[in-house]
């Protein structure tokens, strides 16, 4: 990767961590309504297979979305302002951190239904399908998704179709308060979409370029209309299912021990700057812009006006 | 005009509109059929109720797509493509099996636009093919339009004669929001005149099957051929009523049946739905509330009874609301005083 | 009698029911959690909403059984178990998760009795957490009472303070029939007085919250609260209110609504779901139908707009029907000549 | 196997058999309403599993239960009134071909929507596990029915919660007018089921013997405790999907050869005479008896009563 490159790829990793941490702040002060699922820890997933995608191509995601939107493009201030609920975010407050979207960008939405999401990219990659312009529709979703119907059958679909859509399991370990070894039945996720009769694939999903590559190998075989990939990453998040959980289901030391010893953002640092890629004080640069952006949507968004009543009765339908 | 029945207008529709626009998609179970078999024959049915024949051999593959028994990843599918620049035209070949992908229905494609603040649409198109009539017991009969009905961000159409079924399926097509395009089974072979080429019928008109100034009459699908019945033998005795089918019942043509109830003060509604929170008690409410000071009657609602839908003919036709309970209740509005 | 809350009311009659009934199990995602995570701590949560606490230390992991993420299954295998003997109480952690698992509910469980000729039961009860007020947004906030009181088969209840909780919920788990039993997340932390012990309330009667001449009140769920509200107030001008609250929607105590409209001639009926095939135009419905010639007004439905739910605290403040909506309403109704 | 099982499998089987063919022809009398799916061709399958099940066990059934129905024991001539939609039917006419259940013999229910039964039958299979009976639920579904969310979940969560539940499917090539090359994105129906972490057994499902032995092995397992299995049968339908299917998908000659080759009767019959342990004089015996019942079945449902109106309005509700 050229350092433009890894520049791009460190400022889009650092603008979701600090987007996450400075929001768990900013719900303790209760101005943020709703429920918000952070997405601290996930990172590389995010970036390493948004990074590989083109703007033309689709993602698909899930009531964790912040991450996925972020580095598929969405703009930031836009995303504060909606979680926010401000009348000027990215759905004008209509939908909240879970419904993000923006389709300039190739971001279908956040889902606060677990496993709504899958069959639309299925949708998605039957349309570049039909158009031949080699896009490809990628579904994120957690360890415990991976069970919902919905999702298998996404899954056999987008096999029966040879449809170019990329299955992205983002295995943190924890469906709500319940670990993956107990709700996945199979041996393990990447094994079972196996089965399905697609490509399977793992990455270590706090290596960026581990996920990076391997998404590039699976957008390479869904381009070449050799049907679906499932891409399973082992991950991890720190913060709780939901701002507010106890997180009685961690080992002790659990979360301060992936903080230091298995950090993405770390790791990206120390590769990087290890083969000399870039220097420390590059990234430094990259970090202080990207604190003064989130400081600045913060501060955007508490001011920015709120939608009005009668904005609840528009955007029902384009014509009634 | 050619004389053609329902099923055939509905092929004659989805042949002209895949014809017009080549965003147009058709996808479902055996729509073409035949895939994967030994016969090599690729279009082994057309759709199993014949709608959708002829589509595959003209069309391709790409564009009309047989699926596996997966009807959660077909409706996602469906609005997938279409939020990215498809219409997609969907078959659900029973509407009962909206249960096994109602979160595609009601919490995805009809909340997406107003979620994202306005910025998607999804122009799918859902046909459901319902009612009773067929003997086809509890979990083929059902006429469920009152479930989607009730969902923001849905509209939901019920033709009853051939030419509607294709001025409405064109509509529905071309419109931008998604569409529940509800299908009596029983009506099928219904026939009429039906305009030739491009033919439209705008949502939210009712149509006003008779005339008359003593009772109004507002019966769903299948329930207006009844009606009919039952109103053609009142007026013989002559008890005069109007007769509305709405067509499609979101939008509502509400004006056309307030109207209606502001002349004659006396209102029946025609449902096979069971009657709690059905499209019967819809449109009393809503004329409870609007039309009240017009009123000199009760409403009275003929609908099926609170019960699943049986198997037996004696007992289907006994479930069922005919023009008998029909021409009773109509007596009764029309003899209060 | 103590004194406790919505939630505290419903852990305390599950433990009850378990304690008595061996066939009593639970069953839903994190009903206990902590299953197959590094902390060893079997018990993580007892339930997003605190009301399945204590049970899995005490019953067991066998009757205690936490799910991945699979409504179908879990309401699947909750009708599995009782039509074999077991009396299956399943937590649906949102109402709105109700399109995943539809099927279960409106083809499956609600029909069993009556497609196999009353040869089955199925004592199974659904608990379905619902309603807005919480920010929640489109997918996470919808109350859906509607679409299962539709449904013959299905029995549905909507307890809004701790000691119906208690006494109802204690009748949907010896109950015989299915029964869907909503809770509303913004009513959980509402206290009262609990009879102690054994405590049953019937389905199908209605509660009477307040008293007066002029105006019925009907009002559902936390709408009743709101409602109470409006009464209050008005009363205080001389406007007096019946406020009733169904408790149970299906079946539906009809008698103390069409006898309290029988006195006062006016009907207002509030319920937290957009308009279409509601609570409330069923309830007009019935109204318009069976005290018609008690009526003296139109019929007045306080209900949510046609639109999904929004996000914004701003925007769910304007959609939700609140006391002012519901004043103006009553008013209306009150004045009307 | 002893002579009497023998003679008890080919009574069941033959019975199925000329259950079916006769209702193929009764139907075209146009005297039996609503959709109707034969079984025939498929006997070795369901009397192959139900037979080692014991009485106390529970099926789950399809669309195409008939022989679901008889192979566990319900009564025949119950069942045919229930098909003609007579009063005294198994279900009182209210549920017809595609509903029949008979909970004394285990039989929890034919099933018309695909996929409607195995979450059903997990939920007797926990029963059965906190009871500690040793019984076990069995779900009968078609190759079709396998790419269905609502089958696939069933199998995670017996798998989650290792319930005694088999999962038989039926592979007769076809779901409706598609075939299973198509409509299983899977390598095999087998395959996938493996992957979701159980025992996946498969056998032929002509060969009752097979079937039994595969299902004895099965049931082995679930009773001891270790999980659910899943068991795919390769089979045929002689019939259409339902009746009046003008069966365009088939091969040439399809069915014939499948009923000369490989009827699982007349190779039933070959082995069972060929071994010694029947003559073809009992077997005719059989046959006989079992055309007589038929007979006398039809003739009944006939002439049975048809339920009264008044009766739509009853079995709504235990009380209400
Ligand atoms: C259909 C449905 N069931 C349950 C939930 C509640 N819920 C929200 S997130 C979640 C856990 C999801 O786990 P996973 O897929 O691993 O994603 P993660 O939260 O770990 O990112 C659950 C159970 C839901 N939103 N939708
Ligand atoms: C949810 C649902 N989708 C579709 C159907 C229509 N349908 C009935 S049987 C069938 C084919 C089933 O195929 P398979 O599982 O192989 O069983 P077979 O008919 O071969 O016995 C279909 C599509 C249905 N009844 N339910
Ligand atoms: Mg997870
Ligand atoms: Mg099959």
């Amino acid at each position: 990767m050229e350092k433009q490159d890894l520049l791009r790829v460190y400022r889009s990793m650092k603008t979701i961590r600090e987007f996450e941490e400075r929001l768990h702040l900013e719900i303790q002060t209760g101005e943020i309504a709703g429920f918000t699922h952070l997405y601290s820890g996930q990172e590389a997933s995010a970036v390493g297979v948004c990074d590989a995608l083109s703007k033309d191509d689709y993602i698909v995601s899930t009531h964790r979305g912040h991450g996925h939107c972020i580095a598929k493009g969405c703009d930031v201030k836009g995303m504060m302002l909606e979680i926010y609920g401000r009348a000027g975010g990215l759905c004008k407050g209509k939908g909240g951190s879970m419904h993000i979207a923006d389709f300039d960008v190739g971001m279908m939405g956040a889902n606060a239904i677990v496993g709504g999401g899958p069959p639309l990219a299925v949708g998605a990659a039957i349309a570049a399908g039909i158009d031949g312009n080699g896009n490809v529709a990628v579904a994120f979703g957690g360890d415990g998704s991976s069970n919902q119907g919905t999702v298998f059958e996404a899954m056999n679909l987008a096999v029966v179709l040879k449809a170019p859509a990329l299955f992205v399991f983002e295995n943190n370990g924890y469906g709500e308060h319940t670990g993956d070894e107990y709700a996945v039945g199979a041996e393990s996720i990447q094994a079972r979409s196996a089965a399905f009769g697609m490509l399977s694939l793992a990455a270590d999903g706090n290596d960026f370029f581990d996920v990076y590559e391997k998404t590039a190998q699976a957008l390479e075989h869904a381009r070449a209309g050799r049907g679906p990939v499932s891409l399973e990453l082992q991950t991890q998040r720190y913060f709780g299912h939901f701002e507010g959980d106890p997180q009685k289901y961690r080992a002790a030391g659990e979360v301060e021990k992936a903080r230091q010893e298995d950090d993405c953002l770390l790791r990206f640092r120390a590769r990087v700057t290890g083969d000399g890629s870039l220097t420390e004080a590059e990234l430094d640069a990259v970090d202080a812009e990207v604190l003064a952006l989130i400081d600045e949507a913060v501060a955007e968004a508490r001011q920015a006006p709120a939608p009005t009543p009668d904005d609840v009765l528009t955007d029902v339908y384009v014509s009634y | 005009m050619p004389v053609m029945n329902v099923r055939q207008a509905i092929n004659e529709t989805l042949h002209q509109e895949m014809e017009r626009d080549e965003n147009v998609i058709v996808l479902g179970e055996d729509v073409s059929g035949g895939a994967g078999t030994p016969s090599g024959e690729r279009e082994a049915i057309g759709g199993i109720w014949g709608t959708t024949g002829g589509l595959l051999p003209k069309f391709g593959e790409k564009r009309v797509i047989d699926t596996p028994i997966t009807e959660s990843a077909i409706i996602g599918a469906a609005a997938g493509a279409s939020l990215v620049g498809k219409r997609a035209v969907a078959e659900l070949m029973f509407a009962d099996f909206i249960g096994v992908c109602m979160d595609q229905l009601f919490n995805q494609i009809a909340k997406f636009r107003y979620m994202f603040g306005g910025k998607a649409k999804c122009p799918v198109v859902v046909r459901l093919i319902y009612g009773a009539g067929m003997n086809s017991a509890a979990q083929h009969s059902q006429a469920l339009y009152n479930m989607l009905t009730a969902v923001p961000g849905l509209k939901v159409v019920t033709p009853t004669n051939a030419a509607d079924a294709k001025g409405l399926l064109t509509t529905a097509i071309r419109d931008d929001d998604p569409v529940m395009f509800f299908e009596h089974k029983a009506l099928y072979t219904k026939k009429c005149e039906v305009p030739e080429g491009e033919y439209l019928v705008p949502f939210g008109e009712a149509q006003l099957l008779r005339q008359g100034d003593d009772v109004s009459v507002v019966a769903i699908g299948r329930m207006a051929y009844f009606a009919e019945k039952a109103v053609d033998a009142l007026a013989e005795q002559g008890i005069g009523c109007d007769l509305i089918e709405p067509r499609t019942l979101s939008p509502l043509d509400e004006d056309s049946i307030i109207d209606s109830v502001e002349k004659t003060g006396r209102l029946v509604v025609v449902d096979e739905s069971p009657p709690r929170c059905s499209i019967a008690s819809d449109l009393a409410g809503i004329v409870a509330g609007k039309a009240f000071s017009s009123l000199k009657a009760p409403i009275e609602m003929v609908t099926a009874p609170h019960t699943p839908i049986p198997f037996a003919r004696e007992l289907e036709r006994a479930y069922l609301p005919g023009p008998d309970k029909i021409s009773a209740a109509i007596s009764k509005a029309a003899g209060y005083r």
